[in-house]
């Protein structure tokens, strides 16, 4: 059973507590009627399934009810970071140790942003 | 020392035993004498009990081999009463108490004469491993016969065939360091963490704390022991920060450190639980561990050796034979021979000789031996056999000699003549394999160590290891290896702890360990006695030659082929010298072969304590509205919709006779339909939606349009995923401009509910909108039929005229003197008000309904009515006569698709991909049978062609099937293959009794096509 | 507040005037589950605060930590999972997200408040919701009320995890709830209405080992 | 191939069994096949045994990461049945049923499959319905399948709680006779066996590590034993499914999830069929050893890990101890997951890809095990034949654009 930071709520709850939704940063098509059957199709339905670090979209349903990702190893469970909505992973496959820390800077600053948006 | 009277084998002093308290027992339906502190299986051995079972497949005669959790054979069916049987109880981990009364599993007639070992021994041969699956083949047909008499030899123990009469709990713990094991090292470790201050949980799976301290040796501080291990636990126990779990197993270690303990709360006290004060106890708990850090100190088990004839009772490991005799007091032979590759072996033949009976002989596999427990019976007199092993047991019921011989190990060959020594006992050590179990649970594959001759285990991140079951076995090491990572532990918290003042131990030398697993024979290993590896599933040294010599190498699939591990001890005791074997076989070293993975449990769980409080009336929960007393005070019978309790009908008792389910419908139909009827409509979700954006948010959600919709209205909307496909459906007010309240079906309500949030949190964050679940708070009531206006208009302020307070209309007032929301909105196609209520008024506004309500035959109605109702009317219900391959567009609900609307709503673009557009898409449509009398089934399948051979091309199936009292006859919804362009055709619908239906296609309103009958 | 955002808003005061029975959504319960008494030996006591007022505000933390302020005349927690109460303890405000926080006011007052909310929010963005009839709130206190919320929630409850302030919405049983401490010897819980019967049959089940009473 | 038979047995036991065969041999990877099949398991076994018997192409290689049966096949709960709602899927599972009711004669080895029913139970009216309707369509389709009543139930199960106290009371359920268990490591032993016997090499501990694809046609694949060729490829990896696609530069409607189950300590026989129930839950049957078999449900996340959430388990207990209160006392043995890969429709896929030569067969969710002669039987048509088998046909990854989606979540009974 995992443990998971639900970042809105500000600690660790327990996996019981939460519903995983999905692949996370999957976009809708802004102009859905200009896709193809193709491209919908995919929308819908095609995923990345990797064995390894995986973003996903969780929901913290019986808490706070919000919407938030999480960097996940699919092979060994381990959970790397949990991130708000609007906000990109530090931990990538490609920075499977976490981007370097210019980009997690820029990363904080566009975070800020989006809260003062929000507020 | 000499021996009581009464228990054979038990010894006047020593052990931690109570000798005071004599507890009497019945095993195999003899009656039995031992002491509290005793195992069953201490005690058995005490009493000079040698077969405690038959063997799974061949029958053999069994004995005690092991002391705890690795014991293979001694598994018994415990219980004196049906409902109290618990099958295959370990006996070497169940504590007696009086009056236990136990069995053994396997044995007919008897475990001493069993009729079984018959065929063990004749036909044992012809059973190697795949045996079931080379034979019984032939012909196909007989199969089924053949498994009938496989499956009689099937199991071990018996399920009880009563219900449980006890209970079970879980109790959900929380700490900063789980230790698991309370020997030396986990001791060490708990004292360590909780003089530091953190939260501390140690748990251990025996009767008392102390591990291996208890049958200890050495000295601690220059005392026993075992009495080191008593200060430790009387110390740790008058902590705050410290939970002591004794009797309580590490049985799965899950994900981000979530351990489940078990804790045997009471069945050391009985076979059910006492009755205290008149509350009985939970029988055992589970205790679901969320840890910051975890340190196993699990320990080591012993690998005895593998020989021939290493089954016959009187075979032990020979850590067991000490901690009978300095834990229980038991010495479980009069003449033993012990067979070791190691020197810690060497103390079962030193207690032994102190218990005053006869060691025949020390045989070493190794050529010079040299330790100092190896100089201690030296200078006791003991024979030594070096460079040599017990290569075969002899005697059948009970150990009767043991034949030795000096043996190359390396080259896997007896090298010297046997010699034959009379003994009723021999005992054998190969080795310590660290028990890794628990952190292999985790996945971590354990690593082979070959100074240790183990495996160690590999460790995730915030899991510690500590002592023997790192393969420290030395006692001064453990220790402080114990103390060392608890501070390691603490450390990687944030938290820190002082080092403790770890007790003095004198410092023994022991010599370096031989490899040694399965004992060569003079004869190959396919031709020799049975040598036993999994003395459970009777898998043999030859089984696992045979299973390699047929292309069996991964270790997992030798394990599958022979069943090797796989018994209720997962192969504690056998697993290594398992793969030992094949890695011999193969040319192989045993890391070669592969690893051993264990699962969880570690030791098997009682389903009940894996359940705890959740069974029978608390199984799930039952939800229920305001009026529920009411309903069941009027002999409602309930339809589970969800984890809801509606009404289904309310059945009337009239000249002493009550009304069957047909009875009660129609009566309340005709209700509704003539006079005036009620339904408690409390359980559709209710979500209230406030915000500037609530009306654009509505557009983008639902499938129609919304900008218009006036306060004071209400709407009908359909909700599609973004697939095209209905996914709920209901009505939504405007309460004002910026203010909305949604309904959903029962079933969606939550469901609908996190969409609503899943759509607005991460596709439309921008939208000012925000979404309250609401059903709770408004009680709703259905009052519908041409009176409903009168009886209302009885007890509201509300102006009730048709012309300002018009269908689709909702208003505001007083019902009962409660305020209320009234919603002129109508599921049965009559007149019909749905009065809400904050839900804390609802019985008051009910009754009061009721009051005035009997003289215009007010009538409650349920469920069934309902969904009668609403199909003559045509209108669906999501779930039912949907399925999540229906859009709004097969439903002919083409009028709730605003196709215009300036935003792509969820689902639009979905409904022009190919398959969606396609013409012969399963359509709803209504089915007249032809037969009026006929009542279709609810599910039956509908064909163009009846007389098509089987397999029929199907066209469609029947959604909602009911008797109209109204009509007077039978009617259906279904989806047919293009079925709204088939008005007037006729399908069929092939029964399972042999008659075919037919039925005309027909639109899907049954009553009042107009709809003029709910807006008078 | 102004005439037009009153307009934007359907206000609504469901509590009759009138001297009307109400129901707690526990009155079932007591009726079919009985009530045991409190006993020298109840090492936990439940009692219920019925028919309280219940309200939702959503909105962000500044604007309605104003309002609230002024109308109440304690702050808005503004940490995730805490509580304040008013000086005599009779209300609270309780964080349950970013967004989101839950109101509990004696019986009655709870309409007069949500006005003058509004009217002290004015156009601010915001949502105020009524769930009085939906849901209730009990007290347990004894000595042993820690060990049986263990039984039935994993969240974790001992003092150094849960002290007195904090509050948060949880898995209880198969139900959710809203657990909360606001003292040192009272646990909170406040069950939905259709859960209630559910999770009062199952305290006082995991409360019989403690001779559990229930104050009338 | 040595002939397996009863008598054959005993002729070994007075040798002391020192005269069986190999089962399969432990081949060198050639240069060149016929076909490449990705994936040793028993989908990807029976692919190359009916490729070498039916087709004659036995020119094949399995190439296996592991060891043969090693996925799935290794960890399931072995239920066997063809109860479907859906034309297509009942086509495909019922074409496996046949195949299952002669396989251990076709391939002389005993895969003990028992014929001792399965039973769907319906626990709400609604359930009912889907028991009807799916009823109704297997009967015409076909398939042995009827409903029955509680008293029926009671009658075939004597130890289910089929009282109207139970928390969600039993109210019938489907009932398929033909359907069953079977020995699932057997199923794959049997078909390495014959398959290997046909000239198939198996290749275990041998692991694909890219596609050899040249203007969007596979021309083999290379691996940690070297490069093998072949101009058709079958990929048949169940949850590693997804990771080959990527290789191959294209992504699949799936998702791996966890799937557990678990088993009892070994009873005496005391549940004679198999038991399911969507709504509560569970499904439970038990071996010829003794062993309870209980399936738990899919955890919610992606995940390789072969293990899951400890509630599963938990939840498919209570489910079991509801149905079932006698097993409240009876212990829990060990606990496993399997990895299963799942479509949207939980219907498999067997396709042809956007990569010519190259084709997937996976997705199949919960419903593998059962499928696993058909399954292989219809691909090995496919692969042979360069064009889909026309049961295979609806259960192209197209359907994912179109829509035109076999969706059987729309009927419960779908699950396992």
């Amino acid at each position: 059973m995992f443990l998971i930071y639900c970042p809105y709520c500000e600690e660790h709850r327990e996996e019981e507590e939460f519903h995983p939704k999905g692949q996370a940063h999957i976009a809708r098509p802004a102009d859905p009627e200009a896709c193809s059957d193709e491209q919908w199709g995919d929308y819908l339905f095609f995923r990345d399934n990797p064995r390894g670090i995986h973003h996903e979209l969780w929901v913290h349903a019986v808490g706070c009810r919000k919407f938030f990702n999480i960097t996940r190893n699919t092979v060994s469970y381990e959970i790397l970071e949990t991130y708000r909505m609007g906000e990109q992973p530090r931990f990538t496959a490609e920075y499977p140790e976490g981007k370097p820390a210019e980009a997690a800077a820029a990363r904080a600053e566009e975070v800020e942003r989006q809260e003062g948006v929000k507020a | 020392m000499s021996q009581s009277l009464k228990q054979p084998n038990r010894l006047r002093e020593g052990g931690r035993i109570d000798r005071a308290r004599t507890l009497s027992f019945t095993f195999n339906g003899k009656r039995y004498q031992g002491h509290a502190g005793d195992t069953l299986a201490s005690a058995l051995l005490a009493n000079g009990v040698d077969i405690v079972n038959r063997s799974f497949k061949y029958s053999r005669p069994r004995g005690i081999v092991a002391a705890g959790a690795e014991e293979p054979n001694a598994l018994v069916q415990l219980g004196s009463t049906e409902a109290a049987q618990v099958p295959n109880v370990r006996a070497t981990q169940q504590a007696l108490f009086d009056g236990l009364t136990a069995q053994s599993t396997n044995g007919w007639p008897n475990v001493q004469r069993d009729v079984m070992s018959l065929v063990g021994k004749l036909g044992g041969r012809f059973m190697p491993p795949g045996f079931y699956y080379k034979t019984f083949m032939a012909p196909a047909s007989m199969w089924m016969t053949y498994e009938k008499y496989i499956r009689k030899g099937a199991g071990l123990g018996r399920s009880p065939m009563e219900r449980d009469p006890d209970s079970y709990d879980h109790l959900n713990q929380h700490c900063d360091l789980l230790v698991v094991g309370a020997g030396p090292a986990g001791l060490a470790a708990a004292l360590t963490a909780a003089r530091g201050g953190g939260r501390v949980i140690l748990c251990d799976e025996q009767e008392e704390m102390g591990g291996s301290l208890l049958d200890s040796r050495e000295l601690l501080d220059h005392q026993p022991a075992a009495r080191w291990a008593e200060q430790v636990v009387t110390e740790l126990a008058g902590l705050d920060n410290v939970t002591l779990l004794p009797r309580t197993t590490a049985n799965g270690y899950h994900d981000h450190h979530f351990v489940t303990l078990h804790e045997r709360c009471t069945e050391h006290l009985g076979e059910t639980a006492p009755t205290v004060d008149g509350y009985r106890p939970t029988r055992s708990r589970m205790h679901r561990v969320r840890a910051g850090q975890v340190l196993l100190a699990t320990g080591a088990h012993e690998r005895p050796l593998v020989y021939a004839g290493n089954d016959v009772p009187g075979n032990l490991v020979a850590g067991a034979v000490s901690t009978y005799i300095r834990r229980y007091g038991v010495v479980p032979g009069e003449k033993l021979v012990l067979s070791v590759s190691n020197d810690h072996a060497y103390r079962a033949a030193l207690d032994w000789d102190e218990a005053g009976r006869e060691v025949v002989a020390i045989v070493d596999a190794r050529r010079h031996p040299d330790g100092e427990l190896v100089e201690q019976a030296r200078a006791r007199g003991i024979r030594i056999i070096e460079g040599s092993a017990v290569i075969e047991a002899k005697g059948d019921k009970r150990v009767s000699a043991a034949r030795v011989a000096t043996i190359d190990a390396e080259a896997f060959t007896v090298t010297g003549q046997a010699e034959t020594l009379a003994c009723d006992t021999i005992a054998s050590s190969g080795g310590y394999s660290p028990v890794i179990h628990l952190a292999s649970h985790t996945g971590a594959r354990p690593t082979w160590n070959d100074e240790i001759l183990g495996f160690v285990p590999s460790l995730v991140k915030g899991v510690h290891a500590a002592g023997s079951a790192r393969g420290l076995h030395d006692l001064a090491e453990g220790l402080a290896d114990g103390s060392a990572a608890a501070a390691r532990a603490l450390a990687a918290l944030g938290l820190s702890a002082e080092a403790i003042t770890l007790p003095q131990v004198d410092a023994r030398r022991e010599g370096t360990a031989c490899a040694l697993y399965q004992v060569p024979h003079e004869k190959p290993t396919l031709r020799a006695p049975k040598q036993f590896v999994d003395l459970q599933n009777d898998v043999t040294a030859a089984a696992i030659e045979l299973a390699t010599r047929e292309g069996f190498e991964s270790i997992e699939h030798v394990k599958r082929y022979t069943a090797m591990g796989f018994g209720t001890d997962q192969g504690k005791l056998g697993n290594i010298n398992g793969m030992a074997i094949a890695a011999r076989c193969l040319g192989k070293s045993i890391p070669e072969v592969g690893t051993t993975v264990f699962r969880p449990n570690y030791t098997p769980v009682t389903f009940g304590a894996i359940v705890g409080r959740h069974c029978r009336e608390l199984f799930d929960p039952e939800r229920y509205t305001a009026l529920h007393q009411w309903h069941v005070e009027h002999g409602a019978e309930f339809e589970d919709v969800g984890q809801w309790k509606r009404p289904w009908y309310f059945p009337r008792t009239i000249d002493g006779k009550k009304e069957s389910m047909d009875e009660a419908v129609a009566r309340e139909c005709l209700a509704v339909r003539e006079k005036v009827g009620i339904l408690d409509a409390s359980t559709l979700g209710k979500i209230d939606i406030q915000g500037p954006d609530a009306r654009e948010f509505l557009g983008r959600i639902y499938t129609n349009k919304w900008a218009k919709l006036a306060p004071g209205r209400a709407r009908y909307g359909l909700m599609c995923k973004d697939d095209g496909m209905l996914m709920d459906d209901g009505t939504t007010s405007c309460l004002a401009e910026n203010h909305f309240l949604m309904t959903t079906t029962t079933g969606g309500a939550a469901g609908v509910m996190e969409w609503l949030e899943l759509w607005h949190q991460t596709e439309w964050p921008e939208l000012d909108v925000t979404f309250t679940s609401v059903t709770d708070h408004w009680a709703t009531m259905t009052v519908t039929g041409p009176e409903a206006r009168k009886l209302l208009a009885e007890i509201t302020d509300i102006d009730l005229d048709r012309d300002s307070f018009k269908f689709m209309d909702w208003r505001e007032g007083r019902v009962a003197d409660v305020p209320a929301r009234v919603f002129r909105i109508s599921f049965t196609g009559e007149l019909a008000y749905e009065i809400n209520v904050q839900a804390n008024y609802a019985m008051h506004v009910w009754k009061t309904l009721f009051a005035h309500g009997e003289k215009y035959g007010l009538t409650p109605y349920g469920t069934e009515t309902m969904h009668v109702l609403r199909a003559e009317k045509g209108f669906i219900i999501a779930g039912q006569d949907t399925d999540g391959s229906v859009t709004p567009e097969d439903l002919g609900m083409q009028w709730a698709v605003g196709y215009d609307k300036p935003n792509s709503w969820v689902g639009k673009r979905a409904l022009s991909r190919s398959d969606t557009r396609r013409a012969d898409r399963k359509q709803l449509v209504g089915l007249r049978p032809k037969d009026p009398k006929v009542v279709l089934e609810e599910g039956a399948q509908i064909v163009f062609d009846p007389d098509h051979a089987i397999p029929m091309p199907m066209v469609g199936h029947v959604t909602s099937s009911y008797y109209s009292p109204t009509l007077g006859s039978g009617f259906a919804l279904a989806v047919v293959k293009g079925g709204q362009s088939r008005m007037g055709e006729t399908v069929y619908l092939p029964m399972a009794d042999g008659k075919t239906h037919a039925a005309e296609i027909v639109g899907t309103i049954f009553v009042d096509p107009k709809g003029e009958r709910q807006n008078v | 507040m102004s005439e037009q955002t009153a307009s934007w808003y359907n206000l609504y005061d469901a509590r009759p005037q009138a001297e009307v029975p109400a129901e707690s959504p526990l009155a079932w319960s007591y009726q079919h589950s009985g009530r045991p008494s409190v006993g020298e030996k109840s090492r936990v006591v439940l009692r219920e605060r019925a028919l309280a007022g219940h309200l939702i505000l959503r909105g962000g933390a500044i604007v309605l930590d104003e309002a609230v302020r002024q109308v109440l005349g304690v702050g808005l927690p503004g940490r995730p999972n805490t509580l304040t109460l008013d000086e005599s303890g009779e209300r609270s405000i309780q964080w349950l997200s970013p967004d989101e926080w839950l109101v509990i006011v004696p019986g009655g007052e709870e309409f007069a408040l949500e006005k003058r909310l509004r009217e002290a929010l004015g156009d601010a963005h915001y949502a105020i919701v009524n769930a009085s009839g939906g849901q209730t709130l009990i007290e347990l206190s004894g000595d042993k009320a820690r060990e049986l919320l263990m039984k039935s929630t994993p969240y974790d409850v001992h003092p150094e995890a849960f002290p007195v302030g904090k509050g948060v919405t949880t898995v209880f049983a198969k139900a959710n709830l809203i657990l909360r401490r606001p003292t040192e010897e009272r646990w909170e819980l406040v069950l939905r209405r259709s859960f209630a019967d559910y999770l009062y049959r199952w305290i006082l089940d995991a409360g019989a080992e403690y001779a559990i009473g229930v104050e009338e | 191939m040595q002939r397996y038979s009863g008598f054959g047995l005993a002729k070994h036991a007075l040798n002391h069994h020192e005269n069986w065969e190999r089962q399969w041999r432990n081949p060198t990877p050639k240069k060149q096949y016929d076909v490449i099949i990705v994936g040793g398991g028993g989908h990807g076994l029976a692919t190359a045994y009916y490729l070498a018997k039916e087709h004659g192409i036995t020119n094949v290689a399995v190439v296996e990461k592991g060891w043969l049966g090693g996925g799935n096949t290794a960890r399931n709960t072995t239920i066997v049945r063809s109860n479907y709602l859906w034309d297509e899927a009942a086509a495909l599972y019922e074409h496996s049923m046949k195949l299952w009711e002669g396989l251990s004669q076709d391939l002389n080895y005993n895969v003990m499959f028992s014929q001792r029913g399965v039973m769907n139970l319906a626990h709400t009216l609604q359930d009912m319905r889907d028991v009807q309707r799916r009823v109704n369509a297997n009967r015409l389709n076909g398939i042995d399948s009827v409903v029955l009543t509680p008293e029926e139930i009671q009658e075939i199960v004597p130890i289910m709680d089929c009282s109207k106290n139970a928390r969600y009371p039993i109210l019938g359920a489907s009932w398929q006779p033909r359907a069953g268990v079977a020995r699932h490591d057997a199923v794959a032993w049997g078909f390495a066996r014959a398959a290997d016997a046909l000239g198939v090499d198996i290749l275990q501990n041998t692991e694909v590590t890219g596609f050899k694809i040249r203007d969007g046609r596979v021309y083999g694949v290379h691996t940690n034993r070297g490069d093998i060729e072949a101009r058709t490829v079958g990929c048949v990896a169940a949850g590693n499914s997804g990771v080959l696609a990527k290789m191959a530069g294209f992504r699949l409607p799936l998702e791996s999830h966890p799937l557990q189950a678990l088993v009892s300590e070994p009873l005496k026989p005391v549940l004679d069929t198999v038991v399911m129930s969507n709504h509560v839950h569970g499904y439970i049957s038990q071996t010829d050893k003794g062993d309870l078999v209980i399936g738990a449900g899919i955890d919610g996340y992606n995940g390789y890990g072969q293990r899951g959430s400890y509630p599963t388990v938990e939840h498919t207990l209570q489910a079991i101890v509801e149905m079932f209160p006698i097993f409240s006392r009876v212990r829990m043995n060990r606990q496993w997951g399997g990895i299963v890969d799942t479509c949207p429709d939980a219907c498999p896929i067997l396709s042809a890809t956007p990569v010519k030569g190259l084709f997937f067969n996976c997705g199949w969710g919960t419903g593998g095990f059962k499928a696993t002669p058909g399954s292989g039987h219809v691909f090995a048509w496919t692969l042979a034949k360069n064009q889909a088998h026309p049961i295979a046909a609806p259960f192209s990854i197209d359907r994912f654009h179109t829509g035109a989606l076999v969706d059987e979540h729309g009927a419960a009974g779908v699950a396992h």
